[in-house]
């Protein structure tokens, strides 16, 4: 028998939106109780390894306006703009929060906060812990959480699945790694900030944990998936090992360059590259400063003109930060340095560093209103594991932080209203679904008579993932991903485990999470077939235009038993009706026309 | 189930690794910084007593014995003086502005001064 | 928590580390080697040793290099492995610390 | 180190395994992987894990030196595996175990419970009188201001100080490097007005003065954070604290 705990409010990841949504609820209502799973501890959680920045409009000669516009037009006009309007909004006094609570940002000489240029983005507007951002915030998030005697926290229990009884969730399942016990961990309220899902891919720069659990439970509790077919390659990962090398290090000045020496950026509508010494590099949303879709579609086609350099690890081109100096580099992006040091063993101070695309981002997720609720009642999602939206077809970079304070913040404040609303139901019938989902468990582990060992299944998905859902994508590349997983799908029903011990079995924890991945890959497939468009980090080479007509709607995934099932929504347009998508020329003529 | 393995301690651990070895010689250098003083306080008694007592001390120092505490208590001192230097920046983390002052600059700033007050005792000594 | 009284030793060890540290090595060049090779006069060392300031330098030198090495020793002693007599061992190396601290005030102003 | 022989193939590993449902206590088990250049530690256990042996349990996430959860010791020094590449150990065998002076809880794993306790004992969090309203912006802070602790807030929890630390090996009670450096870097940064509140643990003798600068925590940190020169530091500031409260018996402590 599974035994049972309780709290008001359950938050599942204990990353920054996990966090912030804690203290929101710590903060609000001081009399409510928080129990916070995660399966790492919370300052391990992949919010750590962000680097950029976080943007948030604070300097006098920027405007909310422009922010809006600039993550609008960054989406390719699939972000919903209330959505959008009411981040913006909000970023500046999260990150100013954030200040209060101790994070350290970087300084100007007057004391005030520093910001720097970032790609997509019109003017300087991201805030930034020299290239630590993320682990910054992360860890100022995390130590001010313990101040708060009401959280609880279950550090290294594996949330793998929802209690949901009278139409409501109430709870959650965890196995707690150190000992093996499954628990039923109920809340009146539940919010999933369990990150993305980079992994599903073979090379990410995500951390091992980003399976995206939350959305595989929330899908299988009967919540859609929303905009499941966009991800975003980041355009400068290490080969290899897929390490992100930060956008920041453009945001300073850096250059991208072929095999040949050209910055062939030029030749794919970002811009005209101006000098090095010019004062005006780098231009905003022009060449290197571009956005993530565009400048990694560039990298393939320089590919398939054989223009970048070839090596077993991958091709890659240049990434060259040299002119910058030895001062700016440390001073400003040390970790870059540090990075490219350890892992290809290059100085970027005297040498480029090699990069290609890497996949990076997942702007889908769980389908939720402005209040981070989604259409099962209880159930709340803020984060990379939510989709609101507002980063639509393609994430701006520096975005992703800010989105995680200010929706984790709002999932805090409306799980705790709804807990005070509702008082907890039938515990009965919840201790009986945590004993169903504890046998389930048990038999993963036991699991005798299987052939199939997990990492093998896992890096076939990975592999089906990469040749189907890639930069570029056909209905037929589609086809074959959606047929690899469905066999896939039955391949892991005869999995086994050669660990049968309930001490931090982690190979039991990754076939929870091969479970859940294959139903997240299965949703993006299908979402992706659908959209016989082309938009933003989203290119179907049988569909190469952006097709508002049809496809300005984002695509909701439903799990059924057979494949799942597409519906769309239409996008929430208020102010800024669809335009092209420019940058480069785009910039300079938009700067003339304010003036600047 | 959880059944943790406890930790481990060591008696011997100061053998274990080079850096430990290093620690352990360092803090027993103020052995033999303090045997020395003992040996420096009873050359000070004899010049008191007079010449011949100071004569007779004089004789022992130049036996092998005294030799050869006298060299490795050298070892030791000097042992002592290079890490307590290297260790002054830590603890003193002077800072000009954003830029902390180059460590190298404060230690390089105690050989100095051991240097000058070396030359300071061999000039009175000595001349 | 009771309030540490370390800061009352420690503040005297480290002004015996850095006494010692920087003179010394010059101390053991001179009566280890300088003085048995009968480069020192006799009646130099006594005017050092009679003059105010020369009495009182040997009397700090040496009561700091005591305390210096009492507070070491204690603790080395403790960390490597003789934790459960800590307290002994701190009063038997602050004891021992005094009494050479009275042995130089008798011998310095003699 | 040992040249790199270039043809080498496989690297032998010896890794310490404790289950705890059927071992006594941990034992060595040696494995062959594959060699590679560009391959850590980490990454030849993965290898080991998804091919050879899936029993095997270690903590790992980021693989980028950032998350601090890959701390072992590896031939006996404590290292963050993702970042301790095969190429340093050659010809091998490389000896993996987990972090030293911590329980543990299963193979590579160790139980954090203490740090974790320790670690919120010290109040790692901004202290204030009061609060300045949102609406009027961030507190402002000089970059001069920024450096002052900025190399403290660099800590990723890794703990490899403390498996580092001999006097954390033999005495329960001390706080240890990472945790007295997290406090240095409340206590320094500007914003924070909760010195006071910290002071009593910090400068008891479970706090800074159990430390007896072996300055290993600081070797081998590999955020160069320093936690040695933090408690140098504080035993700085404590002495001179001590010291003032004699001088003036009636003010503030
Ligand atoms: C290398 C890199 C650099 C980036 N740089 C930037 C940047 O500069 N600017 C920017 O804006 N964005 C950046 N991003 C994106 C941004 O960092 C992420 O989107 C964001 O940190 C996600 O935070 P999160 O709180 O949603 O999830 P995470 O921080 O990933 O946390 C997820 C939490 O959920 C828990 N969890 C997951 N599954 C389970 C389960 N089954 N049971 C229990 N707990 C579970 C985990 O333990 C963890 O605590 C970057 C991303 C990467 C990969
Ligand atoms: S101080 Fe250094 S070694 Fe210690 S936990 Fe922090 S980062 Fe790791
Ligand atoms: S190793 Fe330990 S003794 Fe002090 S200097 Fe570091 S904490
Ligand atoms: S895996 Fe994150 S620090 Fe090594």
């Amino acid at each position: 028998m599974a035994e049972i705990t309780q709290h008001d409010i359950v938050i599942i990841g204990g990353g920054g939106a996990g966090l912030r949504a804690a203290i929101a609820v710590a903060e609000t209502y001081p009399d409510l109780d928080v129990g916070m799973v995660s399966k790492v501890y919370p300052m391990r959680s992949h919010t750590v390894s962000a680097e950029g920045g976080a943007a948030g409009v604070i300097k006098p000669g920027d405007s909310l306006e422009d922010h809006i516009r600039d993550t609008i037009s960054g989406s390719d006009w699939l972000a919903d703009q209330d959505a959008v309007e009411a981040f913006v909004r909000e970023a500046p006094r999260e990150l100013t929060q954030l200040e209060h609570w101790g994070c350290p940002w970087s300084r100007e000489p007057d004391g005030s906060v520093a910001v720097r240029p970032f790609g997509g983005m019109g003017i300087q507007r991201t805030w930034f812990a020299a290239d630590k951002t993320g682990f910054h915030m992360l860890h100022t998030l995390f130590q001010t959480s313990l101040k708060y005697a009401r959280i609880t926290r279950y550090d290294e229990w594996f949330a793998s699945r929802l209690l949901v009884e009278d139409g409501r969730c109430q709870g959650v399942v965890a196995l707690e790694l150190r000992t093996g016990e499954v628990r039923g961990i109920l809340g009146k309220a539940v919010i999933l900030c369990t990150g993305g899902f980079g992994r599903i891919f073979p090379f990410t720069t995500n951390a091992a944990i980003k399976t995206g659990d939350g959305l595989g439970l929330a899908y299988r509790a009967g919540v859609p998936l929303k905009d499941m077919e966009f991800v975003q390659y980041h355009p400068t990962g290490l080969p290899g090992t897929g390490i992100l090398i930060t956008e920041a290090a453009r945001g300073e000045g850096g250059i991208l360059v072929n095999k040949h020496g050209d910055r062939y950026l030029r030749h794919y509508d970002l811009g005209e590259p101006l000098d090095l010494g010019d004062p005006r590099h780098p231009l905003f949303r022009t060449m290197e400063l571009g956005p993530r879709d565009r400048l990694s579609q560039a990298f393939v086609h320089e590919q398939e003109l054989g223009n970048v350099f070839e090596a077993p690890d991958g091709a890659y081109v240049h990434l060259d930060i040299r002119h910058l100096g030895e001062k700016t580099i440390d001073q400003k992006i040390p970790f870059v340095r540090e990075l490219a040091k350890n892992y290809v063993g290059i100085d970027p101070v005297h040498q480029p560093i090699p990069v290609r695309p890497v996949v990076h981002y997942m702007m889908g997720g769980i389908d939720t209103d402005l209040e981070a609720a989604t259409s099962l009642p209880g159930l709340f999602a803020a984060g990379e594991c939510a989709c609101v939206s507002i980063n639509g077809a393609n994430r701006l970079g520096s975005n992703s932080l800010p989105e995680l304070l200010v929706f984790g913040a709002r999932a805090g404040r409306g799980a705790a209203e709804w807990a005070r609303e509702h008082p907890e139901s039938s515990r009965a019938a919840l201790e009986q679904q945590a004993d169903v989902e504890e046998a389930r468990i048990r038999d993963f582990r036991g699991g005798d008579g299987g052939t199939e060992r997990i990492a093998s299944i896992r890096a076939d998905l990975q592999a089906a993932m990469e040749s189907g859902c890639g930069i570029y994508r056909t209905e037929a590349t589609l086809r074959a991903a959606a047929e690899s997983i469905a066999e896939l799908r039955e391949r892991f029903r005869s999995m086994r485990l050669d660990d049968h011990s309930l001490a931090f079995n982690t190979e039991l924890t990754g076939a929870l999470e091969l479970d859940l991945m294959i139903e997240i890959a299965e949703a993006l497939v299908h979402s992706a077939l659908q959209r016989e468009e082309s938009r933003g980090s989203h290119q179907r080479l049988d569909f190469p235009t952006r097709d508002d007509e049809r496809f300005l709607k984002h695509s909701l995934a439903y799990r059924t038993e057979g494949v799942p099932r597409i519906e769309h929504r239409d996008v929430v347009i208020t102010r800024w009706p669809p335009a092209e998508r420019v940058y480069g020329r785009a910039h300079e003529a938009g700067a003339a026309e304010r003036g600047t | 189930m959880a059944r943790p393995y406890p930790r481990e301690r060591s008696n011997a651990w100061f053998l274990e690794r080079w850096p430990y070895r290093v620690f352990v010689l360092r803090e027993l250098s103020a052995l033999f910084l303090a045997l020395y003083m003992g040996v420096l306080l009873v050359l000070a008694a004899r010049v008191h007593e007079g010449s011949s007592a100071f004569r007779d001390y004089v004789d022992a120092l130049q036996s092998p014995l005294y030799l050869a505490f006298h060299a490795v208590a050298l070892l030791f001192a000097l042992l002592h003086s290079v890490t307590w230097f290297q260790a002054v920046p830590k603890g003193l983390p002077l800072r000009r502005g954003e830029q902390r002052v180059a460590p190298a600059l404060l230690i390089g700033a105690n050989y100095v001064a051991m240097l000058a007050l070396t030359v300071l005792v061999l000039v009175v000594v000595l001349s | 928590m009771r309030r540490s009284n370390e800061p009352l030793f420690w503040s005297l060890f480290s002004a015996g580390g850095v006494v010692t540290a920087l003179l010394v090595p010059a101390l053991i060049l001179v009566t280890g080697f300088l003085v048995p090779a009968e480069r020192v006069e006799f009646g130099r060392l006594e005017a050092i040793l009679s003059h105010p300031v020369g009495r009182l330098a040997l009397f700090g030198v040496a009561s700091l290099t005591f305390i210096h090495a009492a507070h070491r020793l204690r603790h080395v002693l403790v960390d490597m492995g003789l934790r459960r007599f800590r307290g002994p061992i701190a009063v038997a190396a602050y004891l021992a610390a005094i009494g050479g601290a009275a042995w130089a005030a008798t011998v310095a102003f003699a | 180190m040992t040249q790199a022989p270039s043809d080498a193939t496989t690297i032998r590993l010896e890794i310490a395994r404790y289950r705890p449902e059927q071992d006594e206590r941990p034992v060595l088990e040696r494995y062959d992987v594959p060699y590679r250049h560009e391959w850590v530690v980490l990454d030849a256990l993965n290898y080991l894990k998804d091919h050879i042996d899936g029993t095997l349990s270690y903590r790992w996430s980021c693989r980028m030196g950032i998350c601090g959860s890959c701390g072992m010791m590896v031939n006996g020094v404590p290292k963050l595996t993702c970042s301790a590449f095969l190429r340093d150990y050659l010809p091998g065998p490389i000896r993996v175990e987990p972090m030293a002076n911590f329980p543990v809880e299963r193979d590579l794993v160790t139980v954090l419970d203490d740090f974790m306790e320790k670690f919120q004992a010290v109040k790692p969090w901004i202290i204030r009188d009061g609060e300045q309203p949102l609406e009027e912006g961030e507190y402002r802070q000089t970059p001069a201001q920024l450096a002052d602790f900025k190399q403290f807030s660099m800590c990723i929890n890794c703990m490899l100080c403390y498996a580092a630390c001999p006097v954390y090996q033999h005495e329960d009670e001390f706080l240890g490097p990472a945790v007295l450096a997290l406090a240095q870097r409340y206590n320094h940064d500007s914003r924070d007005q909760g010195k006071g509140e910290r002071q009593e643990l910090i400068w008891s003798d479970e706090g800074i003065w159990d430390c007896t600068f072996v300055g290993e925590c600081s070797a081998v940190c590999p955020k160069h954070v320093d936690p040695a020169g933090a408690i140098q530091q504080a035993k700085v500031e404590s002495t001179v604290g001590w010291y003032r409260s004699f001088l003036a018996p009636f003010g503030r402590g």
